[in-house]
């Protein structure tokens, strides 16, 4: 097997204050997305993941260069944290051609094939038995790569999820199955969707190897995921890798969440937000947090004039790409 | 006469026959609490309780099967699959297992289900929320598929959906929901298989499902101005299909147009337009015209969206295509 | 709850010769299947389960009178165990409107329903979904009736089986899942199908209660389905019940069995036959023996003569029974 | 020009497509050691090793998805459903995924891989065993469907499919895997989106499918013999479909019987009926005939089982309604 640099097994200081500017541009956007959604500017049905940026970007930091992921309708973090720039992926909310799916895909379906972003999915499910495949093509042609696939609680109970992990399992793929296990599907809680209080359990089924982690801090995820790249990347098969994680916001955007308690999110907004544990722990100044928040601010800031400066695609457009 | 909308309408049925019948309950992914993505159960978890407005986890094909199983018992489930799109997650157990079931067993059993969906375009949700898949349905043998196009129609068709004892298959539409009309005082059952002549007219007959029966109306309306006088036709049902009314309505005026919001390729006017060519050909003075969807997947952006899927001037610029021919 | 007679903790030694006698019922039955199918007088696509007499039978006499199966491609054995004369099921594999799916189903599609059997599925995992429904409908309206669905080993691995259990554990229902683990799917063995090697494992995933047996143990069938019963019928949930069994003959009729080692079946049917197996602790004597051997051969012989007796349906009755 | 049958056929272009190129494999249940259920792969384990060969466990959904996932990696990946049945069971990743991948990320993704598959009727395997689903896929845009008839077509065809960048839903009819014909030396790929006239005729044109080809080439003869004169068109693409070569046939015959295995109503024919009426409306002397199966599932006994699928005779019948219409 060829060699790939491993990433290191943890994060220097710095490289965690980057971290942080990381997960505070993705809340950013995200705030950004759902303001201008209110304003009637975005078009679709969205998605965002405030909340649960640690994992998103924990993960994509302990990628290798020629690792691919796949995404979930609740995209933005991930697609950010796998490299796209903010301009294309607001663009492509917007429905211009500058988009990362040029207009044609969305907050759903957003695609970066060049950053290793082999597309969201709206369907709940849809990209594991993809992601499977992927990492079979890696095997098959001995490429020290791995893929990995996002996907959520609610997930873990449809035929998709099952028969992709068994079969990954089954052909030893270097494939990571990443749980983002925020406890909601929509609006129903972990209790009425799943029999199982710990949802590690469902890795048992194929005898995968299973690791969980607090999805809040974004160190542990990193390292987390790096162990469990490893281990795929070396050959010995896939990884179900559980993150608890907490969706702060609703469901999508407007959700008025009248099926969750309002102290549960007020709470976890306290006491569990990924940004403000990795701040603390960073003993990071008001200033210098004010600093970067106005830096990423002004990104997101950018990348809304950037999407509303460009194309719209012609209505014939919708014809191309039908077909190769 | 009171007035619902749409979304009132199929809330109605289901409640009014929840209400009269402990064996008719719901179940779907979202429906309790939250009321279903789009609002349709709201309030029903608070009258009938989570046993009989059931969650289901993430799991399209078991609920779909589950509610198979328990209409095998005499039940009457109505599961709801939350977008079109999932149908096709669902689908080993509709086609393969509903729909053959009594015909294998040689008439043993009965699978008095309906499985409620819903999709359609024109609200950018992209590639994989909003097909139109009645066609499929229509396709195998032992389904009734029904698509409603108003609150009068969607509550008199659910009420007789339920209390068939077939799996019914029950297309609505997202954009439709919020459209409002008068229905009867009390729930008056619509028979399976009966279309709805919406309006009658002489020169052209516009067969239309779901959301083109508006746009065919409208269509209508300005056809109207210049003379040209269109009858339309919601068949309401697509199997059973009423071909006696759709073949009388093109006999009449001897020319047909046919209008849907799925894509054209091998969507459900292929089967109308192959029914009257057949049995209405010395009637027909010009081609039969399909309105459909361009044939691509539902693209993102509005513009392109628009472009893709059918309007009421797609309606009209077929009317007018046909009525200029010359027989 | 009303009362249901559970059946007893275990069988007498009068009972389990009538047990004996059944399973040779079913292994003449099949062997007579067979026969009849290379004489070219059966048509469609055949499956016999000898060797697995014992779950079948051992399954069904634990079953209360309310209580209800469905089966698989594999379901002679089953739908005989569940109570169908063998001349409505020969009639129905000939074809005739005697048959217990009135010529309409074959092997695949046997249904009893009078019987409690809900049909035969030639869909792998098809019939799952409907068992856990089946179960709904007897919480729903307090019946103390319990449904079962037979499965195999390769069944394990199709997204229906997972979503079915999940929902039924989610749900709690009065339903038993039996796999009959012969280790064998068509000619895919069971480690190329399934990355664990104890099946077991797979109720993990939903916490359900999983028992496990030796199926070729008649006696330990029937005791452990009836435990598993009494457990689903009392409201505790459904169980996973796990069966090893073997499987003698091929995957369908005239399977030459390219992929399998010749001793291996051999040895199988020495060691591991259900019958031989009862025999000899029942200390069945060669001619008592002999006896129930002819009287079932009889039995079989004039399911035969029934079902050529028997009425072909009129080409045009093909145009009834689609809708009711 | 060495004579292959169908099921050869297949194998050859699969295995000429293996042999030169590392980026092709197979994959599904029970093709390693077994062969598939139809021997099609038989001997290919042992030629290509089971990296190549790979048997899969029960898991439609996930064979067909990961071989989506390889060939958006640049492999080219054949999937096998054993049953067009159980396409059913693939269709969430053939149709929200396969199909749209390309479209939804704006062209980034190709997808080239083949779903091979194969169904029929005629030897009573019972309602779950023998539909044809075709017309599904034909609704679906995105992808391209082949379905051939003869050990040439199949094998040019199969091998166009392989090396097309697009998701192919390719269908075998699982009667025709005996059936034996000349094949050139070396494999000539076939044009996808190309119809083939297998017989031409004046007075009437024929276009059928998979089996019904051979149907109707016999009843061609049958009819040659009263005088009236076929011709036999196989669109043997049905996505994209030979428009041009469908309705240039009927402009010179004036007549069309469309025929295949799948139930008539919204079948592949009602398609190409629908297409006929349009393009050739002023050519046409009489009403598209379509033949197909009765509206049931799949009986088993046999008796009901020939009654319910078109044989020779159906197709004679609606030759002979045709010619005798009066126009
Ligand atoms: C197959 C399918 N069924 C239903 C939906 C509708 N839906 C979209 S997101 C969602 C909940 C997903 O929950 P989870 O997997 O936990 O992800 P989360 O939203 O919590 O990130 C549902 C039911 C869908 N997109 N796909
Ligand atoms: C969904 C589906 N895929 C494939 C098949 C073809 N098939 C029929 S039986 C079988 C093997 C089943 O194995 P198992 O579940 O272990 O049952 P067994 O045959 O051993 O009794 C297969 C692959 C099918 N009937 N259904
Ligand atoms: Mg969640
Ligand atoms: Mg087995």
């Amino acid at each position: 097997m060829a060699k790939v640099e491993e990433k290191k097994a943890s994060l220097r200081k710095d490289e965690l204050k980057d971290v942080l500017r990381e997960m505070l541009l993705i809340r950013r956007f995200e705030e950004k997305v759902e303001e201008r959604f209110r304003a009637g500017e975005l078009p679709g049905f969205l998605h965002v993941a405030i909340g649960q940026e640690a994992c998103a970007v924990g993960v994509c930091r302990a990628l290798g260069d020629g690792d691919v992921i796949a995404s979930t309708h609740r995209a933005h973090g991930h697609t950010l944290a796998k490299g796209t720039h903010p301009n294309e992926l607001m663009a492509e909310l917007y429905g211009k051609t500058e988009g990362c799916s040029h207009g044609y895909g969305g907050s759903m379906h957003l695609y970066d094939v060049q950053h290793g972003n082999l597309g969201a999915n709206a369907v709940v499910g849809g990209g594991l038995p993809q992601i499977t495949g992927a990492a079979l093509a890696f095997q098959l042609r001995g490429e020290p790569r791995v893929a990995v696939a996002f996907f959520g609680d609610g997930a873990t109970s449809i035929g998709t999820f099952h028969e992709a992990l068994n079969l990954a399992q089954l052909w030893k793929v270097p494939a990571v199955f990443v749980l983002e296990d925020n406890k909601w599907a929509e609006s129903t809680p972990e209790s009425q969707h799943s029999p199982i209080r710990d949802l590690s359990d469902r890795a048992k089924a194929f005898g995968m190897k299973s690791v969980k982690v607090d999805g809040q801090d974004v160190e542990a995820v990193y390292k987390t995921a790096r162990q469990a790249l490893e281990h795929a990347r070396s050959g010995k098969g896939p990884v179900f890798m559980h993150v608890d994680c907490v969706r702060l916001h609703g469901h999508y955007i407007g959700d008025p969440q009248v099926y969750r308690n309002k102290d549960e999110a007020r709470e976890l907004a306290e006491t569990r937000d990924p940004i403000t544990l990795l701040r603390t722990k960073l003993e990071v100044s008001d200033e210098e947090f004010e600093e970067m928040d106005a830096e990423v601010t002004e990104i997101v800031e950018a990348s809304v004039e950037f999407a509303k400066n460009g194309t719209d695609p012609a209505p014939e457009d919708a014809l191309k790409n039908v077909y190769a | 006469m009171p007035e619902l909308s749409y979304r009132e309408a199929v809330r109605d049925a289901l409640s009014q026959a929840m209400r009269q019948d402990e064996d008719v309950f719901i179940m779907g992914e979202d429906i309790a609490e939250m009321g279903g993505s789009m609002g349709v159960t709201h309030g029903m978890l608070e009258e009938f309780g989570p046993e009989r407005v059931r969650n289901t986890p993430i799991s399209e094909m078991a609920l779909a099967g589950a509610a198979i199983g328990a209409a095998v018992q005499g039940m009457r489930p109505v599961a709801e699959i939350m977008y079109e799109d999932f149908m096709t997650l669902a689908a080993e157990q509709i086609v393969n297992q509903a729909a053959k079931h009594r015909y294998m067993s040689g008439g043993q059993v009965s699978v008095p289900v309906v499985f409620r969906t819903q999709g359609g375009a024109g609200w950018s949700p992209g590639a994989q929320h909003a097909q139109q898949l009645e066609a499929w349905f229509v396709h195998v043998p032992g389904l009734k598929v029904v698509f409603a196009s108003t609150p009068e129609d969607v509550r008199g068709l659910l009420w007789s959906s339920i209390y068939d004892d077939n799996p019914v298959v029950f297309f609505e539409h997202r954009t439709l929901y919020g459209i409002k009309g008068n229905v009867p005082e009390e729930i008056e059952p619509i028979p399976l298989g009966k279309a709805r002549v919406h309006r009658e007219g002489e020169d052209v007959t516009v067969i239309a499902t779901g959301r083109l029966v508006h746009e065919s109306l409208k269509a209508a309306e300005e056809a109207e101005k210049e003379g040209i006088s269109v009858e339309v036709v919601d068949p309401r049902t697509l199997q059973p299909l009423d071909e006696e009314a759709l073949v009388a309505s093109v006999k009449k005026t001897n020319r047909a147009v046919v209008a849907h919001e799925a894509v054209t390729r091998m969507g459900f006017g292929a089967e109308v337009a192959s029914v009257l060519q057949y049995q209405a050909f010395d009637w027909l003075d010009a081609p039969i015209e399909r309105v459909g969807a361009k044939f691509t997947p539902l693209p993102f952006a509005p513009a392109m969206e628009q472009f893709v899927i059918p309007h009421v001037d797609d309606v009209l610029q077929a009317i007018y295509r046909t009525v200029n021919r010359k027989n």
